[in-house]
């Protein structure tokens, strides 16, 4: 029987991807997609204790409808953001963006 | 084995094998049709989480716009496709690092803690119910009104910032 | 007494009508320089005219303070605008209306800025009479600040060559002076709690009840000599003398000597004495020793000289040494000698303060009208070098008759006026320092040496080629120092007019005021 | 008679002083007439004085007139005058030879451009040496005493353009002001000791107080060093030889006359006071001592001049020494006398002088005269019959005066009467000398051509030669003098054959000496003065002793480099104080204000720049790449939870419960 | 002999375990829908053509079998055999993915469309029904961006580009004008949707508030979801050849075209169910049981198909501003305003 803490594995284990992903990754687009790997894991976790823990409130799931509207509005932002960048700098490296360097 | 436990880890194979795909793989469009496809993989954990409005909207948002709006970007930003270069930076075993150490530090502490799940069965979640909790009394109306905000913030900002100054 | 009392009015015209008169000045056109110099003139006279008035209606024999008037100026701290002269301030007020108009009279060849120069001359003679006449110790100060201020500018702007630094050192130097003595001023205000509790200013009150004692007494004793010595000036203080007289206009240099030197010995009598009168009894013998230097040194200093001004400078130092062995004199304890009686020597200390304060006056004329005469070579010859000159006598007999007329009256010969000053000091002194009176005569031979040497360089001997066309004295020279002259001899055959009501108001001080 | 007195008697001064200010007013009008107004001014006071003397010597009592002066303390200072015996005899000697040398002077100073200054300035000694001779009082008698100095030194200085003789000028005036300072002494002690200026009180006083007696012989002592001063006694006798450099009238009047007895006057004056300490008093014997010191001294330089003038000036010196040797050895009256014949014949000699000056145009050195006996008649007799009267030849009045002083040298102090001798001898030789110098022999400097004074001079001479002759067997005559002028009961000396033996003698003997040398061959233009024989004394003694060079350089030049030097320590020392003070505070300033930007500045920058340091140093962590970044934060977030977990604290978590 | 039975007769036959039971139902159910879409596909085209060569006077296709009925499978069975080739620079995951893509949601739509009354009729009545039609038709675009994408070609890229626009911006409106049944019917069920139009002809909802407001957004909404003929600017062969499926031939052409005529019919059925009342018959009560209401299901749907061959026929295609000028400025303020005022209909209706 699916447990709890089978869900937690899951988002974790997501998250976790989601983390490298966001350190490893060189491509701005690449770091934007593991961030949004990061929220969804988030939402999995919200999900899964509002159907194990309080299944009979709802707050779990509007919560994870509030996170999906920010990580749209997020999303949105960061890739006008990086069209932008590529646009000065024509490549979207994320190490090359350090200009806010010393 | 019901159906249950099989599809649950039916899909959290698809989930962590599309994520992982995501993350290394060299070919952004690749990397963005997985994220697709990690998306409808939490889709169906939604699902079998008995939230079925928010597997719809998950589907509807995440794949049907988020995942689009990120194929747009990297077809805006065609040039680096092009070249393969390596795409991870120097910071990546510290990355695999932190990513193990969270996932043990995660999984040691759900082992230890014991959740109270409750026995209920879970109320019988359809939209009404669910447009009721965010629109209805002692609701999450005040949340709901800022998220439409930010959301309308999010849109200016985006569009100021990818519009450029040709015009 | 009540006729004493009823010109209230005249102390407070004397002293505020120059004031009246500057501020009028500065109102006057600039373009016509005659005009203000007219104007400066017929104030100065008027206030002479009041001086005069003055000493007629004084009461020559009373002790007591005339023509007082006192209105509460600030009553919260006890300042009060106290007026009032007495038998020491009178002469010296009319001293100071006579030199001033003499000066003033002098001035009118000034042509450089005229306004502003006779502006701080008028406001200088009212800083002068309001020293004399104040009898609040605030306004004293304020009187005593206000005399300084003008005289700066005076010397500053119109003096010689080294100007500056000769205001400025005469200005700092009587500064530091001024500080003490308010500190001083102020240690008195604190110690004395009237009868209402409340402290006061007022001059005679403090006199009266001498409220300082021991130490403080001692230091505050210190703070007025230093003050008053750097003005009078005193030996190891007279530096600033000679500067501040080369730089100084002849006007300048005619009120410098003539009255500001008194405002120093004013205030020893009129502070000193009465308000300390044991502390002064211990340092009695350092006011003499002092004295016995500024003397000598002063009249040797000045052998040495070969600039005119400063000759005359050095001489006043010199002079003001009898005026301070006068005050020594009559500061010193009175150590009875067998078969001389008490009342013999308090009446030579008497006699000594009267010397004293009559040379002050005869001191103010004789050299007024020297540094008018040096005044009036230094026009015509434009140096100032002793022995640039020779044999002026040829060209110039009227004027080398008056030089050597006044050199004679400065170096003591009796008949003039510089001679009764100078006896009556040392008369009194010798009754109570002997050795101090003995020094004092070889610094009458001495002065007698340099003036003597002065005149021979100056007036006698071949005439020098290069003054073959010197004007003699023109009328205006003559009219300025004839009164100084005539009084000169006047004061000199017969002392009395002036020396009466002294020797009442020397006689009160002695025999009153200086017990305790 | 005395009202008579009293009504005039003060009228006496002030005629000069009333022809001294016309003449100084309305002199340059009045050209030649100013003589004049000063011959009627010392006329008028020689007519004024006569009755004086006539009501003194019929012995009537002596006038004293005083009125309030000025009030010291409660004391009263009165000034005054009195007419007594020996002020009368002054009053005449005075106004007689005043008149006479006035006349005179009008001859001499006929030609000099500032005619009328010279008698405005005899007029004003006049008025002062009245003033002097009549005062009761020691005040009065100080005024008079500088005005006579004053005068003394215009005089002298009358050729102003004549450098030697302002500096004569200057000297006499310095010298007897030093003198005067002595006096001076004197009144303020006699002031501290009666507390009172006038003789009388100050004499009765010093009379009945046993216990000042050491005080009042001290005041009297200092009284005499004024007398010194002025009659040019030993020590300050350098300024009267160099008085010579103004007009012989003024040489005769001030300097022979009245001036110099001024010093001799003032101690009979105060001759009680002098007198204390009975036999052997001691101020007595210190005038005495100083007389005969200074007779000799002047006779033996007399010796050796060459300087008309400058003989009878340092015979001036000798005689005067004679007179308070007189005084010094009891002799009131002796001096007194010897005073008033000194006078007459010693003003006599400086006319006689006078006029051989003007005669030999001016020129002074004995040695280029010579037979000027052939060229000015008169003048030789009346020389001659002063030089007879001088040299002490009965019976002329020399001989009288100075036998009554030799006598009492010889009754109180026997060394003292061996100055006095030598002194008569030495006087008699040099006067023998002068006499052949001047008028034996032949004119030695031929290309001046010598002539006789006018009337207006050779009559005054003639007048005092008469009275040189006369007065000493007048005053003899039944001790008439003696009864004029006499101090208490003091018994008249009677005429000791013995004694006047002996003057005589030694004044042949001088006479003797001279004519020797100088008489029997008569020195001609080649020969060396005869005198030079005794070598460097000659020298010692032209030199006057070498008072001057001693002066100089014990006095004078001291004095003008202590001056410098006081000027250079007032200069460098005492301002040089003020100006360090004046430096010192504009270093402190600089200092502080060093202080203020180094110390206090170089914190703040210090501070400044550390953080700037620190910036750089933290610079490093900003790597630019934002996954750097994250990779810190994320740590730091594992790092609390991991620390929140094994420390305890469970932050509160409602459903982990 | 509902599908339920015949699982459990599957899977005791196989020996299955009971719960495996869920699993055939799936399977079974979804190989009909999927039999039923390619029936319906293969009609479609047919009779698309036949129709079109009426309406602009000409036979259409006469020559596989009698009057071209035949002509569709013919045209199958040519894709079917034909090579299906990757280009060289292709992407060929992408490529071959791409089409599955847009595919799948066609068909995943069938799954709450409600055929006929009760359940047996309808796959899954899922209580998000509609919302779950939205979110599914969704999908589709990331297909043809990556189809447009991965053909590494100037064209099929600017087809794909042009294309996901449309779909995106008319998207939002179709969206919009569903919300009209929904709030009528208040709930998301589809079945719930046709079960409020059960009282006859004026009470579906086309007639409801202001009438064919919300029917006309949808359909011209679906219309360029589908790149129906006035909207078919991605394929416009004049400009484009043929937008983003240039490259593809052969099987995965197949599936495009297979995917373009699926979805037609599914619009109108859907477009049926909100508006004309699903499968009530417009008289209340007459033949509304059992099978009659297939039968009315299918008479709609049909109508409203044969109503879109029509548009196709007589509208020209749409220039690319026009497409986007109409969708946002037109179309979505149409559908605000819809939603208003069913809104206040739903309000006042409630509230009187």
């Amino acid at each position: 029987m699916i447990a709890v803490h089978h869900y937690i594995f899951l988002s974790a284990a997501l998250f976790a991807v989601g983390i490298y992903g966001v350190i490893a990754r060189r491509n701005a687009v690449g770091v934007l997609m593991s961030i949004e790997l990061m929220l969804n894991a988030v939402n999995i976790n919200l999900l899964a204790f509002a159907r194990y823990v309080t299944p009979t409130t709802l707050t779990g799931q509007v919560f994870a409808v509030f996170v999906i509207t920010v990580a749209a509005a997020e999303v949105a932002v960061g890739l006008a953001l990086v069209i932008n960048v590529y646009r000065n700098m024509d490549h979207i490296n994320v190490d090359d963006i350090n200009l806010m360097k010393w | 084995m019901d159906w249950h436990t099989c599809s649950f880890y039916v899909l959290s194979v698809m989930i962590l094998g599309s994520a992982l795909m995501v993350v290394s793989l060299r070919n952004i469009v690749h990397c963005a049709l997985f994220l697709a496809f990690t998306f409808m993989g939490v889709a169906g954990v939604f699902a079998l989480l008995h939230a079925e409005f928010l597997a719809a909207v998950q589907v509807l948002i995440y794949v049907g716009a988020i995942t689009v709006l990120i194929l747009f970007a990297v077809m805006l930003t065609q040039k680096t496709i092009g070249i393969s270069l390596k795409q991870t930076n120097r910071l990546a075993p510290l990355a695999v690092l932190s990513a193990v150490t969270f996932l043990c530090m995660i999984a040691v502490i759900a082992l230890n803690t014991t959740f109270p799940t409750s026995g209920q069965h879970t109320v019988a979640v359809s939209t009404q119910t669910i447009g009721s909790a965010i629109l209805g009394n002692g609701s999450y109306v005040v949340p709901f009104e800022v998220a439409s905000i930010l959301l309308l913030a999010a849109m200016v900002g985006a569009i100021v910032i990818a519009r450029g100054q040709d015009n | 007494m009540q006729q004493v009392l009823r010109n209230e009015w005249l102390l407070t015209a004397i002293v505020f009508l120059p004031l009246l008169g500057a501020i009028v000045t500065l109102a006057l056109p600039k373009g016509r320089p005659a005009v203000v110099k007219m104007w400066a003139t017929v104030i100065a006279f008027v206030t002479l005219v009041l001086c005069v008035y003055m000493y007629a209606a004084f009461a020559k024999g009373s002790a007591e303070m005339q023509f007082a008037t006192s209105r509460p100026w600030i009553p919260s701290i006890g300042v009060s605008y106290h007026l009032g002269v007495d038998g020491l301030s009178m002469p010296l007020v009319a001293l100071t209306g006579l030199l001033t108009f003499v000066s003033i009279l002098y001035s009118w060849i000034i042509n450089e800025r005229p306004k502003e120069y006779f502006a701080f001359f008028l406001l200088l003679e009212t800083g002068m009479m309001g020293t004399f006449c104040a009898l609040d110790f605030v306004l004293f100060y304020v009187f005593w600040e206000i005399s300084l201020v003008p005289m700066y500018f005076l010397i500053g702007i119109w003096g010689g060559p080294r100007r500056e630094y000769a205001a400025i050192k005469f200005f700092l130097y009587t500064l530091v002076g001024s500080v003490a003595m308010l500190l001083a001023i102020l240690a008195l205000y604190f110690s004395y709690t009237g009868p209402n509790g409340k402290h006061t200013f007022d001059v005679i009150t403090l006199i009266t009840a001498k409220p300082l004692a021991g130490r403080a007494a001692m230091l505050a004793f210190w703070a007025f000599y230093l003050s008053f010595a750097i003005k009078m000036p005193a030996f190891p203080f007279h530096t600033w003398l000679p500067d501040a007289h080369v730089e100084a206009p002849t006007a300048g240099s005619i009120i410098l000597a003539g009255v500001l030197l008194k405002m120093g010995t004013y205030g020893l009598v009129r502070f000193n004495l009465p308000l300390f009168p044991q502390q002064s009894q211990e340092c009695a013998w350092i006011l003499a020793a002092v004295g016995v230097i500024a003397i000598i040194y002063g009249s040797l200093v000045a052998m040495a000289q070969s600039d005119l001004k400063k000759l005359v400078a050095y001489s006043s130092v010199g002079h003001m040494g009898f005026v301070m062995i006068g005050i020594a004199a009559a500061a010193a304890p009175l150590v009875d000698v067998p078969g001389v009686s008490r009342e013999l020597l308090l009446n030579a200390k008497v006699t000594a303060l009267n010397g004293a304060t009559l040379q002050m006056v005869n001191h103010g004329l004789i050299t007024g009208a020297l540094f008018l005469l040096v005044g009036v070579l230094y026009e015509r010859a434009h140096h100032r070098n002793i022995d640039g000159f020779g044999g002026l006598m040829v060209k110039v007999p009227v004027y080398a008759a008056i030089l050597i007329y006044v050199s004679l009256a400065s170096l003591g010969l009796p008949g003039l006026c510089g001679f009764v000053g100078e006896f009556l000091a040392l008369l009194g002194t010798f009754a109570i320092f002997k050795l101090a009176a003995g020094l004092s005569v070889i610094g009458i031979v001495v002065t007698a040496a340099y003036f003597l040497w002065m005149l021979q360089r100056v007036l006698l001997g071949p005439l020098n080629e290069r003054y073959k066309d010197l004007m003699e004295i023109n009328a205006l020279e003559k009219w300025a120092v004839a009164p100084l002259l005539i009084l000169i001899f006047i004061l000199g055959v017969y002392p009395a007019p002036v020396l009466d009501p002294v020797n009442a108001a020397m006689d009160h001080l002695v025999r009153n005021l200086m017990l305790f | 008679m005395t009202s008579y007195v009293q009504k005039i008697a003060w009228l006496i001064p002030l005629l000069p002083f009333a022809a001294f200010w016309i003449i100084l007013f309305f002199g340059y009008r009045l050209r030649k007439a100013s003589a004049l107004v000063a011959i009627a001014g010392i006329a008028g006071a020689f007519g004024l004085s006569l009755p004086c003397f006539i009501a003194m010597a019929r012995g009537h009592d002596p006038v004293n007139v005083s009125f309030p002066w000025v009030q010291i303390g409660r004391l009263t200072v009165d000034l005054g005058y009195q007419i007594d015996p020996l002020t009368a005899v002054m009053l005449m000697v005075v106004t007689l030879i005043g008149s006479l040398i006035f006349i005179y002077s009008v001859g001499y100073m006929t030609d000099d451009p500032l005619f009328h200054r010279f008698f405005a300035y005899m007029s004003l000694f006049a008025c002062a040496m009245l003033t002097l001779v009549m005062s009761n009082n020691f005040l009065m008698l100080y005024v008079g005493w500088e005005g006579v100095g004053l005068c003394s030194y215009l005089l002298i200085g009358f050729w102003f353009e004549k450098p030697s003789a302002m500096r004569a000028a200057k000297k006499a005036f310095l010298v007897t002001r030093t003198g005067d300072c002595g006096l001076a002494l004197g009144i303020f002690l006699l002031f501290y000791l009666t507390g009172s200026v006038a003789f009388d009180p100050i004499f009765d006083a010093a009379h009945h107080s046993h216990i000042h007696e050491t005080l009042f012989i001290a005041a009297a002592i200092l009284i005499f060093f004024g007398a010194v001063g002025k009659s040019a006694q030993f020590p300050l006798h350098v300024w009267l030889p160099d008085a010579m450099e103004g007009p012989t009238p003024v040489s005769a009047l001030i300097h022979a006359a009245t001036m110099v007895a001024a010093g001799v006057y003032l101690v009979a004056r105060s001759y009680p006071l002098f007198q204390l300490g009975g036999e052997h008093a001691i101020a007595l014997s210190v005038v005495a001592w100083i007389g005969g010191i200074t007779a000799f001294m002047a006779a033996t330089i007399a010796v050796a001049q060459n300087d008309i003038k400058r003989v009878l000036a340092y015979s001036t010196i000798s005689q005067l020494g004679y007179m308070m040797l007189g005084l010094g050895v009891g002799g009131y009256t002796a001096g007194v006398f010897h005073l008033m014949t000194h006078a007459f014949f010693k003003a006599l000699l400086f006319l006689g002088s006078g006029s051989v000056i003007l005669g030999f145009h001016h020129e002074q050195d004995m040695m280029k005269m010579g037979g000027l006996k052939k060229a000015m008649p008169y003048t030789f007799w009346t020389y001659f019959i002063g030089y007879l009267a001088l040299a002490g030849i009965p019976p002329l009045a020399g001989f009288w005066s100075k036998d009554e002083i030799l006598h009492h040298a010889l009754e109180h102090n026997f060394p003292v009467f061996l100055l006095g001798a030598a002194a008569a001898f030495l006087t008699s030789f040099y006067m023998t000398r002068q006499m052949y110098l001047v008028f034996g022999g032949e004119q030695r400097d031929k290309h001046i051509h010598a002539h006789e004074s006018p009337f207006v001079m050779t009559v005054p001479l003639m007048i005092l030669a008469f009275f040189s002759a006369i007065i000493g067997i007048v005053c003899v005559h039944g001790q008439g003098f003696h009864h004029l002028v006499h101090f208490g009961q003091e018994p008249p000396a009677p005429f000791s054959l013995s004694v006047a033996g002996i003057s005589t003698a030694i004044a042949l003997l001088g006479i003797g000496l001279g004519w020797k040398l100088y008489g029997q061959k008569p020195l001609s233009a080649a020969d060396e003065d005869p005198l030079l024989k005794i070598g460097r004394l000659y020298t010692f003694l032209q030199n006057k002793w070498y008072f001057d060079e001693l002066y100089d350089t014990v006095v004078i030049r001291p004095l003008l480099r202590s001056a410098r030097i006081l000027y250079w320590v007032d200069q460098k020392l005492v301002d040089g104080t003020v100006n360090l003070v004046g430096i010192i505070t504009i270093i402190l300033a600089r200092v502080h204000q060093l202080f203020d930007t180094y110390i206090v500045d170089g914190c703040v920058n210090l501070v400044g720049t550390v953080t700037r340091q620190m910036g750089f140093a933290l610079r490093y962590l900003q790597t630019g790449s934002v996954q750097s970044y994250l990779c810190v934060l994320y740590t730091g977030v594992i790092l609390f939870v991991v620390w929140q977990l094994y420390t305890g604290q469970h932050f509160s978590c409602p459903f982990l419960k | 002999m509902t599908l339920t039975g015949i699982a459990e007769f599957i899977a005791s036959f196989f020996g299955l375990p009971g719960s495996s039971s869920v699993w055939i139902v799936a399977v079974l159910a979804a190989a009909i829908l999927l039999g039923f879409m390619l029936l319906t596909v293969l009609i479609l085209i047919y009779v698309l053509r036949k129709l079109l060569g009426k309406i602009q006077a000409r036979l259409g296709p006469t020559r596989t079998g009698p009057k071209g009925i035949f002509q569709t499978a013919a045209d199958a069975l040519k894709l079917l055999i034909k090579e299906d080739t990757i280009p060289v620079k292709a992407d060929r995951r992408v490529f071959i993915v791409a089409p599955i893509l847009v595919f799948v949601p066609a068909y995943l739509v069938y799954v709450v469309v409600p055929f006929g009354e009760g359940n047996h009729f309808i796959a899954k009545d899922l209580n998000i029904g509609l919302l779950y039609i939205v979110a599914v038709s969704s999908i589709n675009v990331i297909g043809v961006v990556l189809a447009g994408w991965a053909s590494e070609n100037k064209y099929s890229l600017l087809g794909g580009m042009r294309s996901a626009a449309q779909l995106i911006s008319y998207e939002v409106p179709q969206a919009l004008a569903v919300l009209g049944p929904v709030m009528l019917a208040e709930s998301l069920s589809m079945q719930d949707i046709v079960k409020a139009q059960g009282e006859g002809l004026f009470s579906w909802f086309i007639f409801r508030s202001l009438p064919l407001l919300g029917f006309i957004v949808f359909l011209v909404a679906s219309m360029a979801e589908i790149n129906h003929v006035p909207f078919d600017l991605p394929e416009g062969e004049s400009e484009l050849v043929a937008g983003f499926n240039v490259e593809y031939s052969g099987m995965r052409f197949a599936f495009f075209m297979l995917a373009e005529f699926a979805a037609s019919f599914t619009i109108c059925a859907i477009a049926a169910t909100l508006f004309l009342g699903g499968w009530h018959s417009p008289i209340r009560g007459f033949l509304d049981n059992g099978w009659w209401t297939v039968f009315w299901f299918f008479l709609k749907s049909s109508a409203l198909v044969c109503l879109l061959m029509w548009i196709r026929a007589t509208y020209p295609r749409v220039r690319v501003d026009q497409l986007m000028e109409f969708g946002w400025k037109l179309m979505i303020p149409l559908a605000l305003f819809n939603v208003l005022v069913v809104g206040l209909y739903v309000a006042l209706g409630k509230g009187g």
